[in-house]
């Protein structure tokens, strides 16, 4: 959550600095759009695991789609969209020279002050978030194993876009890599081996059934993991409690609490839910 | 502003430096994570309802956009009033009148909130609370089992629930309306007569989403409560039909998202506006619906808001 | 279609092609100049609201855009049933069933309309006319000053319109309900007891949209009814709270405009849906929703309609 | 009113012909475009005095913008769009290569089978179809007077794209050609008599108030006289009844009836009417 109060300006009451800010890069391909922002705030201020609520480009009235820090260079950052409903579609057909709002950073982001090796496992576009944290911890020369997880040959455009330390593939169709789920690829690289020899932390994006999928291999395997979870949001700050997931400790919110969490909190009543991603 | 036009209002005893304020539930300024409160452009605060016992909500997902609107069914999660009123001193940071929104499953239950609200104001020194300038009745939110609906969707229940409100408390008493309802303007009626000094309309329509791939209810809780620009038509006519037939202040609101449509709500009759939805999609919108309404008198020659409100109705 | 799902829906007796309709008053194909009707992709034509004597209607404006939505208030304008009938041969060139959308200002009016109209029936050789297949009774335009918004708002009201009308026809005999109540399954609930065969919701929401230079009400008739996208989740949350407490079939309706969305409202417990504003939007909605309502259920491996209907808020 | 029925693709079930054509060339000038559009039917069928509802790009649910028939070329038709609210405002953003879904051709259109002579009178914005009118009375060797009046310097640009046969200009702020209005400048101008001399037959379009004027200009010089109305429309094709004037006729509608009327049915009613434009 960004902290800084009583930003002079596009500071709303709740809590979140809304900026329009410059596309200066779009890279579209197939179902995705990796969109380059000049947005020194934000960049400045994110951290891994962080993400932005974007104002959807033409839409009369709409609320605001969250989406993860995919990368920071200087005063820019990069989401990675995947196309899925009318939000993300226009979101998608952004061009260079448009003005975007955006606010953020918000959300708690990855905890790596005390990372000493780290294993990513990403679901499919999950691996947004991943990219900057598996950025961020080459930076602190941290040990990184990454995991990638794609239902098959429709989403391996999705690995063009990516520069993962130590990256494995699996596809469920066998298209690339191991054939079977990131869970299952777990269970069968002697990367992931080594990563569980390293004490490493777990650290994944993806949907629920595999989050949970991933809290019982760490778990099985005495290893701290973390999820970053999805659920539908309005404000973004924490001020509505809309976005609440059912946890092991209660309801807590993705955009304040989360969106990461610990892999342990993830419950069945998490996955109960209706309508969850 | 200073300069601009004259944008006071006065809600019965208390003065309204303008009057744009949140809707209740829409913005906790409290739970917002390391955020200072001193930039609320609102000039009177709403908290989320606050009820006697704590309350963790509905089941997720609670919340979701449907067509210029929003659907959500929180389920009035809140931490009960002593956790309220432990927190009280950090609203005073705001430097603006709050209006404590009070719900519950039964009338004892809002007399209960507003009782212990009361027996602690007397008790505490002024310096540590913010400014309570009265209570705010959701006897409307169509999201919880027993959330008062069945009141605020009848009259007689309605004028009992403030009557005997009424002498617990000299400050503000207001009663939130369902729009749920065939006749509005009954219930708006039996409120004002009970004593009420003010009135605020509409909390949300009850309304269902399904799941586009389940087709099975999208909301935890099934049902849900939709606000937004798409019943702005229909709350601005509740707004005009209760100022035609009631004569305390209203607080208008259902979709408000500029400074022009928070003016229709006043030509309507609308003393203050309140907005929702609208800082949910956009968080600098109140302090932008506060400049366009200021601009907007300004092109008009208007000096203040007594020229404008209710004339949209009146025979001329 | 062939080959595709099937997508017969059965009204009671009345058995069509598909469950898409048209909504009453949203496509008057005799108004429409130079139009060869053969090109309706309605499973059933409903022709605007008639009444006794002729209607010249609502002062102008008379409709607007609103956000995700659309105002009216035609107010009923018609010809009266005894021009409605001379005009009759004209629909049978559609080639499929009309259902007869009957207004008035008092029950008799209702009645008289319907004698009229089998009296006329009984007289013509059949070849003459379209087939009749029943009456819509429309207790709920908001638009007009004696609309029979209180008919449609009085459960008592409404069951002995409908226990009167009953035996002047032996087909079908359909309720169309206002939105604008408390409780929407009360008067669904005393049509159905009263012996209406299906029950239509719903009409449009009670609303207001001003002028935004004037400040004034923009429809000639100040308020007007709501309908399109916008007023869909209130729709939706009728249809199922009337299909999980009455038995009779439902014609369901209310910012429908597209397969999906129609589907939605058969999940809920529609046999059919009827389709308004989305037509006025695009003159090619009803044919767009119907094919994707039958790519709906081939991509869910669904043979028909009967598998779905109901199903989203049966505990499973 | 286009009357073929039973069109193959596209044919709705209001009677009107929606077809999704591309915008082949646009001209944006101050506060307003001119666009040109691949329309054959569309411009194959058109009489001046018609217009076509046009779908606003990129609005999830609204309704259609009516539009008249500027002018037609061959395949094409050009819309002469000025900016108002949020729907003009993005149909006058359309580029080149975009394409755009349109009905019609709508309404009656101008009956000049029996014209000798005409005069052309514009208010504002109201030229739009004057230039159709014009181009076709030109085209069938009809002598033509056109009288355009304009609020003032901001409105000027208009005249850049038109192309009148005997243009007298009037203006409010008397930036350009007479200063008055249009009506006072049919007073004052010896076109105009010369006009009156032939018994030409009256065209107008413009704000109602000028309508109403032009109605008593000619009925005082004993000319038939017609105005093309406004009003706000749904359906386009006569279908809803939403769209009606309060004439001295009764209520006609104005897309089906109409927009053409003739002057006389203009009456204090019309007028009367709230939120008329
Ligand atoms: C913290 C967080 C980070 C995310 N990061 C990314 C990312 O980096 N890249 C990416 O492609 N996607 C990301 N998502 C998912 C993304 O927000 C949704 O795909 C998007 O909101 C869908 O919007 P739409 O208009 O396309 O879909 P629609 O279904 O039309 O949207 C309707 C409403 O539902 C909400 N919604 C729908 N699906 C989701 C979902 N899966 N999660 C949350 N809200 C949803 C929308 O925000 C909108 O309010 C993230 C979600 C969260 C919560
Ligand atoms: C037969 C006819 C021909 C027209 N020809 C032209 C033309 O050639 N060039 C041009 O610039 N304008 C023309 N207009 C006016 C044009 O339709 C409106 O300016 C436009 O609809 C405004 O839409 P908006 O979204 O910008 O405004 P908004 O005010 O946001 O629109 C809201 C709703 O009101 C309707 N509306 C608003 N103003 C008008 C109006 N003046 N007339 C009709 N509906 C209105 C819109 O269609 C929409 O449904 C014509 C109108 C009619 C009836
Ligand atoms: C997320 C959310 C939570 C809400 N919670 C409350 C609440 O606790 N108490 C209440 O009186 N109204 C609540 N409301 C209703 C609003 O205060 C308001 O009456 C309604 O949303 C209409 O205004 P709007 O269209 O501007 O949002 C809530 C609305 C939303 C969207
Ligand atoms: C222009 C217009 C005219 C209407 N006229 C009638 C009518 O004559 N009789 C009637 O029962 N309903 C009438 N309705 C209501 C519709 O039939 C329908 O109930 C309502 O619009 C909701 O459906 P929709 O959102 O698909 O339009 C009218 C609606 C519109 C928009
Ligand atoms: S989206 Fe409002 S609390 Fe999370
Ligand atoms: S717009 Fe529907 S009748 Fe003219």
């Amino acid at each position: 959550m960004s902290a800084a109060p009583d930003r002079p300006d596009g500071c709303g009451p709740t809590g979140a600095v809304v900026v329009p800010c410059p596309v200066v890069e779009v890279r579209r391909f197939a179902d995705w759009s990796l969109v380059w922002i000049e947005a020194p705030a934000v960049a400045r201020a994110a951290r891994p695991g962080q993400f932005v609520m974007l104002a959807v480009p033409g839409a009369a009235f709409a609320l605001r789609r969250p989406l993860s820090l995919h990368r920071v260079h200087g005063d820019r950052v990069a989401l990675l969209i995947e196309r899925r409903g009318e939000g993300t579609r226009r979101l998608a057909e952004l061009e260079a020279g448009a003005e975007i709002e955006l606010s953020g950073p918000l959300g708690n982001g990855f905890d790596i002050a005390t990372t000493c090796s780290a294993l990513l496992v990403a679901g499919g576009i999950g691996v947004a978030p991943l990219q900057f944290l598996a950025d961020e911890l080459r930076a602190r020369r941290i040990p990184v194993w990454t995991f990638v997880g794609l239902r098959g040959k429709r989403q391996l455009p999705l690995l063009t876009v990516l520069d993962l330390p130590r990256q494995t593939v699996a596809t469920e169709d066998g298209e690339r890599g191991i054939h079977g789920t990131v869970i299952e690829a777990l269970d069968a690289s002697p990367a992931a081996a080594e990563a569980v020899e390293k004490g490493a932390e777990v650290f994944g994006c993806g949907p629920l059934p595999m989050l949970v999928a991933l809290r019982d291999w760490a778990s099985m395997h005495h290893l701290i993991g973390y999820g970053s979870l999805e659920a539908h949001m309005a404000c973004g700050t924490g001020a509505c409690h809309g976005c609440v997931v059912a946890t092991t400790r209660g309801y807590l919110r993705v955009c304040a609490d989360g969106p990461v969490l610990p892999l342990q909190v993830i419950g069945e009543r998490t996955l109960a839910a209706r309508g969850t991603p | 502003m200073t300069g601009g036009p004259d944008l006071r209002v006065r809600l019965g005893a208390l003065e309204l430096a303008h009057p744009i304020i949140n809707a209740s539930g829409t913005y906790d300024v409290l739970a917002v994570a390391g955020h200072g409160p001193s930039t609320v452009p609102f000039s009177c605060y709403v908290p989320k309802t606050v009820t006697l016992e704590p309350r963790t909500g509905n089941p997720p997902p609670r919340i979701t956009e449907t067509p210029s609107g929003i659907i959500n069914a929180i389920g009035l999660e809140n931490p009960g009033i002593e956790a309220f009123i432990a927190d009280l001193p950090r609203l005073a940071g705001l430097r603006i009148p709050v209006i404590i929104s009070v719900g519950g499953a039964r009338p004892a239950d809002y007399l209960a909130v507003v009782r212990r609200m009361e027996e602690r104001l007397a008790a505490a020194g002024a310096g540590r609370s913010p400014a309570i300038a009265g209570y705010e009745l959701n006897v409307s939110c169509p999201n919880v089992a027993a959330g008062g609906l069945s009141i605020g969707a009848d009259p007689e229940a309605l004028r009992q629930l403030v009557s005997a409100a009424r002498p617990l408390t000299a400050r503000l008493l207001i009663a939130k309306l369902t729009p749920n309802v065939t006749d509005i303007v009954a219930p708006a009626r039996a409120a004002a007569e009970a004593g009420a000094d003010a009135i605020s309309l509409v909390n949300t329509f009850k309304a269902l989403v399904l799941d586009p791939v389940s087709l099975r209810p999208f909301l935890g809780n099934r049902t849900g409560g939709l606000c937004g620009p798409a019943i702005r038509p229909i709350a601005l006519r509740m707004v005009a039909e209760v100022a035609m037939s009631v004569d305390v202040p209203l607080i208008g609101m259902g979709g408000v998202t500029s400074g022009l449509e928070a003016l229709e709500m006043i030509a309507c009759g609308a003393t203050a506006v309140a907005v929702g939805a609208a800082t949910l999609a956009d968080p600098r919108a109140p302090a932008r619906i506060l400049e366009q309404l200021s601009a907007e008198l300004a092109a008009r020659s208007l000096a203040g808001l007594d020229d404008v409100r209710g004339t949209a109705l009146r025979d001329s």
